[in-house]
């Protein structure tokens, strides 16, 4: 088949799908319209496949011009897509993960009326999300950017009678467009160097540049990154997010968009690599983040909140990575990510819906023995998220811990610390929510099969995947790293100079200490009857961080209060005090000019006759005088 | 020739004069016309024989003769006029005394006349300027005539008796305003 | 005597005429600002048409041009036309407001 | 042909409207306005590029002031416009007063006429002449059909924009001097103004642009007239009459004045983003549904102003893409902000909420005109906001990113509004029509419209771009 068409193909079906869904969505059942969305993504996935399949890493990548979108004076923006490595393990990823996705939603949202919405929100945010990634140019990559925040609001406020859930979902669409501001001003600084934003034109010219401006372009980038990709200080809106259906959690703030910030970094690579003040920032941010978000998660009591504050955290693993320079193991960590997270988050969804609808890890427990295969794969996406050896998460984390360490053992240390908290977290989850016995009162019972069926598929891939990327340590030859030299050239940049016996001690250092871990959240959780929650009773410091370092109180004292009061004042006091006055006077100059002059009209015609006199005179006087 | 000029002027100005400041306008009227037969004298001086004739008829003859008319009708030969505010008056004598002023240096300084045409002494007997008026301005003169016709309507109407109805001017309770500052 | 006409337009200068039009004009100008009694500021009015008229008819008879007189005699018919009106709105203003003070005529006042 | 069918349909059936009062008034004025339309795409479709002139008569020579009309490619996207949105404005169920029904239609189509005047003139005094005859119309409209204390506030909008006016009729005069008694748009654009001359007359020929557009600080007449207006006011307000002032600035300040231009182009665009931040954060918190629409308004047209002062391809492009994309904007929302008040009778976002339950397509169809406001990829707005992003970095990188806070600030009023109105817990006992016919018969082509020149601004784009290159090409001092 024509690799054109299928290119346009892979976004047109799930908009297609949005488009018929959104239409129909009255006349619809959910399972017509969650098979039809699901039919639809699978059928992009195939696509996917076959363009994989037909595609010559050697050749670099193709662009596949739809439509002449912007044509103003010498700019030129087609409506473009390309088809590249990277593109196409964003559009396996998407796809592949969505299709399941979806199918699980049918399940998942089986009670709901307004499955046929939900499914075609789905579908849209599929297509923006395909756009991000296919886009050939910085603005077309925007339209998917921009789309998934838009659909992301939609689906994070879903349930819509319930306010916080609108809260978050604005929440979560504000921060996104403070980081598209960098986005924006990153774009046009591009356009003004380069006259084009196609990537392949700005890769190949850039090369040689090394200025300020590649400086501030590569950090407006990043602030783009740090909204979609929720880092620090962009981050609070991610946890608030899981207001959503699970699904969307799964699929939007775990697997997918808030890799968008990891792609555009790897796509714009070569920018990067000119700017090494900007890779240091990347580097510290991530780091920052990865270790607050991970210590927020130790004591989380809400089984969404708890993996939210996983993936902020795994987030800044990733962008350690970007910071460090290694690229692939960056896309490495988003793959694996996004397989284990997914997992995690559609088996917590598993477990909410045999609950019915509870979401607290304290009233549950014990789940071991009414959901098996629910626990099973969670139990993988555990240890498969914890970096347990030879799980799709130890590679992809020990790349990233081992560029680490090449940089600097300091760095090492704190990304291990992060790591522990991880494994312990999480252990402390899978104990809390299946050891034990069970707290709450509800009847458990196992998903039906359209639930599970992507659980054990996500499963398989969270063991297997890290031979995407086995390394030469392992007898592999890091096939992922070598596909996406082609279409990232800062991947050729990268160079690990460890000896191997240095590997083998890191990876040992931290296994080990990862099982330590795992005995002490074994000790601690897994038989527990009842949980101490009270955070009063906490200290200080522990009880900063249950409450999430207060970042949101402090965020709403230092930004949402005094807009508020900004807003109401500028109004009050500026508008109506100042301005409306002003133009008041406009008025009442007029008036009162009009006042004068009415006084002059006094009806006594000798003195309208004198006036005429005078002016006579005047005018003479002037003309003599002139002359 | 120069003395007679003079004498006429003379008349004119202290005729004019007396029709400004005369107290019973019985006496005005009759400086007017005074100052009308002087102003018809200069016509004579000029040789516009025509316009002097027409001058007495229409504005002595005539127009005075309607002066006298109303006044006699309306009963108005006592001098039961108010002087206005001294102030006014003050202003009215600088303002006509100004305007002099302002006028004749005008033509002291400003202007040179000297004749277009060659001199002809026939320009204001009757045959020329009938001529003119009956070629050239024929159609102003017919339409003259409308012009009289819309002042007869409009005397007509203006002059007619109303129907009584609560006048305009007054506050109601069959007051005129003059009444009304009589009181006040 | 038709000699001595002619010499009198030749002798009295132009200047003169133009000096006694506009006192006369400036005299009934002040009348008109002067009096209060509307059958007087007509007067008045007529007395500025005809320093007025004698000026166009001393021009006329300076230039030797006919049409100046023409001019004349059609503001003459106006003036005519205008008293004839201006009296019966006088005539009126007696019977409404039983007065001739052109002061009681403030109905303008803004 | 064109322009005189342009001029006299709306014309013509407006004085048949206002004098005949036929009963079936809307019907009527509808039709016209679509045969208006009609006529505007068979010029558009016609129209090969250049700049064509209909007509070119002599009228009042000695005033400068000659009968000339025909457009260039921006004169025919403002025309198309105005042939757009009026059948919109017509067409709007909600706000149409029960008395005088004929009186208000035939209003509203001279206004029409009147812009079409506008938009063709290519003499300044005619130009001016269409400019304030505009006002006539809106002004009976307002004080006829407006709200609250509705006598006051037209009055004022009134006097302040003629102020305005006043200074424009000023600065036309003092060119008409200078050409030699020469009103044509194009003797005025050769004539060569001493630049200390160009400094003060940027400001008598801006003013009046400034007031009607308006921008900070001149924009005090606009929340409260738009709030006062009967809707169909608002939308004729909002959707073309700003526009005027944009155009102007194109055809009389950037030809006549460019170095008045480029001293002044710094403060022109602080002023407009401040208006625009300053109206952006002020919506946030307002209770009224149509005042937020006037501010957001502001707040748009801040950054229009600002990117049509970029005084270059990508800004000024960018500044009339977006004008059409903020006219189809306003309409939309006005007309929600009608729907609303029709339905739950009133305009207080405090006594909504909780609608989305009760009106489900309603609030899919407002959040489809609400993409439009946040200026969405593949909506208009974007394409315009872009190339207003792209030219504005081109003078100063510190004020792109200060108009860039906008797209922030309207997104946090835009989407807050839309909360307050729509979502929440349903309402008890309360029910609620949902869109009908009649809503999506109005909104879906305005959606239509949006999304389609939102992927596909080309043939838009196209006209905007030849006569701006040319004009900025002629500008020696650029």
């Amino acid at each position: 088949m024509n690799q054109d068409l299928l290119a346009a193909l892979v976004p047109a079906l799930p908009l297609m799908g949005a488009i018929i869904l959104a239409s129909l969505r009255r006349k619809l059942s959910t399972n017509a319209a969650g098979g039809l969305a699901t039919a639809l993504m699978a059928g992009a996935f195939v696509c996917s496949i076959l363009l994989f399949m037909g595609f010559d890493a050697t050749t670099g990548g193709r662009t596949v011009k739809l439509l002449d979108w912007i044509h103003v004076g010498s700019m030129e923006i087609p409506l473009a897509l390309r088809i590249d490595a990277l593109s196409l393990t964003m559009m396996l990823i998407v796809t592949g993960i969505g299709s399941l996705i979806h199918l699980y939603s049918i399940g998942y949202m089986h009670e709901d009326e307004r499955a046929p919405t939900f499914f075609a929100q789905l579908n849209l945010f599929s297509f923006a999300m395909l756009m991000l990634v296919m886009g050939s140019n910085f603005l077309i990559t925007f339209i998917g950017w921009e789309g998934v925040g838009l659909c992301s609001y939609l689906l994070i406020g879903f349930w819509y009678k319930t306010p916080e859930y609108n809260y978050a979902a604005r929440k979560a669409f504000v921060m996104n467009r403070i980081g598209d501001v960098g986005m924006v001003l990153a774009m046009v600084l591009l356009f003004q160097r380069f006259g084009t934003l196609e990537y392949a034109t700005i890769m190949d010219a850039a090369t040689g540049f090394n200025d300020p401006m590649m400086i501030a372009a590569t950090l407006f980038l990043f602030i783009g990154a740090t909204g979609k990709s929720a880092q620090i200080p962009l981050f609070t809106w991610l946890p608030d997010a899981m207001a959503g259906p699970t699904p969307v959690s799964a699929l939007i703030h775990a697997a997918t968009m808030v890799t968008a910030g990891i792609f555009l970094t790897v796509r714009s690579s070569v920018l990067f690599e000119l700017a090494p003040f900007t890779q240091d920032i990347i580097l510290w941010i991530g780091t920052a983040t990865a270790l607050i978000a991970a210590s927020i998660g130790l004591f989380q009591n809400d089984i969404k909140k708890v993996l939210a504050y996983s993936t902020v955290s795994q987030l800044g693993y990733m962008f350690v990575a970007l910071g460090l320079g290694s690229y692939s193991a960056a896309m490495f960590h988003v793959t694996t990510h996004a397989f284990f997270k997914a997992l995690l988050f559609l088996g917590a969804g598993s477990v909410i819906h045999a609950l019915g609808g509870e979401q607290d890890i304290r009233k549950m427990g014990g789940l071991k023995g009414h959901i098996k295969i629910t626990f099973l794969t969670f139990f993988i996406g555990t240890i498969a998220i914890s970096g347990l050896p030879l799980m799709s998460g130890f590679f992809s984390k020990d790349l990233i811990m081992a560029f680490a360490f090449d940089r600097s053992p300091v760095l090492f240390a704190l990304l291990l610390i992060g790591a522990l908290m991880t494994t312990f977290y999480m252990f402390r989850l899978l104990f809390l929510v299946f050891y034990g016995k069970y707290r709450g009162n509800a009847h458990p019972h196992e998903s039906p099969l359209s639930m599970t069926l992507p659980l054990m598929v996500l499963a398989v891939l969270s063991v297997v995947g890290g031979l995407l990327n086995l390394p030469h340590l392992f007898g592999g030859h890091e096939a992922m790293k070598h596909f996406l030299m082609s279409a990232a050239d800062g991947i050729s940049n990268e160079s690990l100079e460890l000896s191997h016996v240095t590997e083998w001690t890191l990876m040992g250092i931290t296994t080990a200490l990862v099982a330590v871990m795992i005995y002490i959240a074994y000790g601690r959780f897994a038989q527990k009857a009842t949980l101490e929650g009270n955070e009063a009773d906490m200290p200080f410091f522990k009880r900063l961080i249950a409450q999430r370092w207060r970042v949101d109180e402090l965020y709403r004292a230092l930004f949402e209060k005094p807009y508020a009061w900004l807003s109401t004042n500028l109004f009050s006091i500026a508008e109506q005090k100042v301005m409306v006055p002003i133009m008041n006077g406009v008025g009442a100059a007029a008036n009162s000019l009009g006042d004068g002059f009415r006084r002059l009209q006094t009806g006594y015609v000798s003195f309208h006759m004198l006036a005429m006199l005078a002016g006579l005179i005047l005018f003479l006087v002037i003309t003599l005088m002139s002359n | 020739m120069l003395a007679l000029f003079y004498i006429l002027a003379a008349l004119s100005v202290v005729s004019a004069l007396i029709v400004v400041s005369a107290r019973n306008p019985i006496n005005s009227v009759i400086a007017l016309v005074v100052c009308f037969l002087s102003i018809a004298g200069h016509y004579i001086l000029l040789n516009a024989q025509f316009l002097a004739m027409v001058h007495v008829i229409v504005y002595t003859g005539a127009i005075m003769v309607l002066f006298l008319f109303v006044i006699m009708l309306l009963n108005l030969n006592t001098a039961t006029e108010p002087m206005k505010s001294l102030g006014m008056r003050v202003a009215a004598v600088t303002g006509g005394g100004l305007l002099f002023i302002t006028l004749a240096a005008a033509i002291r300084h400003g202007v040179t006349i000297s004749a277009t045409n060659d001199f002809d002494p026939g320009v204001g007997l009757v045959k020329t300027v009938g001529h003119v008026l009956f070629t050239e301005f024929l159609l102003p003169f017919e339409v003259s005539s409308v012009l009289f016709l819309s002042a007869i309507v409009g005397v007509v109407m203006l002059a007619k008796k109303e129907t009584p109805s609560p006048h305009p001017l007054s506050d109601g309770e069959g007051l005129t305003p003059a009444e009304l500052e009589r009181r006040r | 005597m038709e000699e001595g006409i002619i010499t009198a337009i030749r002798i009295v200068p132009l200047e003169h005429y133009i000096l006694l039009s506009f006192l006369l004009f400036s005299i009934g100008a002040a009348g008109v600002v002067f009096r209060r009694n509307t059958i007087i500021i007509l007067m008045c009015l007529e007395l500025m048409f005809n320093s007025v008229n004698l000026l166009l008819t001393a021009f006329s008879a300076h230039h030797s041009d006919p049409r100046a007189q023409v001019f004349v005699f059609f503001i003459m018919l106006v003036a005519a036309a205008e008293v004839t009106v201006g009296l019966s709105i006088l005539v009126m203003m007696k019977r409404n407001v039983d007065s001739v003070d052109v002061n009681q005529l403030n109905r303008l006042k803004g | 042909m064109i322009a005189a069918l342009l001029l006299l349909i709306p014309f013509l059936t407006a004085l048949l409207l206002v004098t005949m009062r036929p009963t079936q008034a809307r019907p009527i004025a509808l039709v016209a306005s679509l045969a208006s339309l009609a006529v505007v795409l068979f010029a558009w479709i016609s129209y090969t590029g250049g700049t064509v002139i209909h007509y070119d008569y002599d009228w009042v020579n000695a005033w400068g002031l000659r009968f000339v009309v025909g457009y260039d490619g921006v004169g025919l996207l403002m025309v198309i416009l105005t042939a757009v949105v009026f059948p919109f404005i017509i067409g709007a169920g909600y706000g149409q007063p029960e008395d005088r029904p004929a009186l208000f239609n035939g209003l509203l189509l001279f206004t029409q006429s009147f812009l079409y005047l506008v938009f063709l003139a290519q003499n300044a005094l005619l130009f001016y002449i269409g400019y304030e005859l505009t006002l006539i119309p809106v002004f009976f409209l307002l004080l006829f059909w407006g709200g609250a204390d509705r006598r006051a506030i037209t009055v004022r909008f009134f006097i302040y924009t003629l102020v305005g006016g006043l200074s424009l009729l000023f600065g036309i005069v003092y060119l008409l001097i200078q050409s030699g008694g020469n009103g044509d748009f194009t003797a005025l654009a050769n004539l060569s103004i001493p630049t200390s001359t160009q400094l003060w007359l940027f400001w008598a020929l801006f003013l009046a642009f400034a007031i009607k557009l308006p921008i900070f600080p001149f924009h005090s007449w606009q929340p409260e007239t738009y709030y006062m207006a009967p809707i169909q006011g608002t939308m004729v307000l909002g959707a073309v009459m700003l526009k005027m002032g944009l155009y102007g600035v194109y055809k009389l300040v950037f030809p006549i004045v460019p170095a008045g231009v480029e001293h002044w182009q710094t403060t022109v665009i602080v002023l407009a983003l401040i208006g625009a931040v300053y109206g952006g954060v002020i919506a946030f918190r307002q209770s009224d549904f149509k005042r937020l629409v006037a501010f957001s308004s502001l707040s748009h047209v801040g950054v229009l102003c600002a990117g049509l002062f970029a005084w270059n391809t990508y800004g000024i492009s960018g500044s009339f893409y977006q004008a059409f994309a903020h006219a189809i904007l306003v309409l939309g929302m006005l007309y929600l902000v009608g729907a609303m008040q029709e339905r739950t009778g009133t305009t207080d976002m405090g006594a909504m909420g909780g609608l989305k339950g009760h009106a489900p397509r309603l609030a899919a169809l407002f959040l489809l005109v609400l993409v439009n406001a946040v200026a969405l990829p593949l909506t208009q707005s974007f394409v315009g906001e872009w190339l207003m992003f792209a030219g504005l970095w081109q003078v100063n990188g510190w004020l792109t990113l200060f108009a860039l806070t906008t797209i922030v600030i309207g997104a946090i009023y835009m989407l807050y509004a839309y909360q307050r109105v729509m979502l929440g817990p349903d309402r008890a006992n309360v029910t609620l029509q949902d869109a009908g016919m009649r809503d999506h018969l109005y909104l879906v082509p305005l959606i239509a419209v949006t999304l389609i020149l939102g992927v596909y601004p080309g043939p838009i784009l196209e006209l905007v771009d030849a006569p701006v290159q040319q004009l900025l090409s002629s500008l020696s001092v650029h």
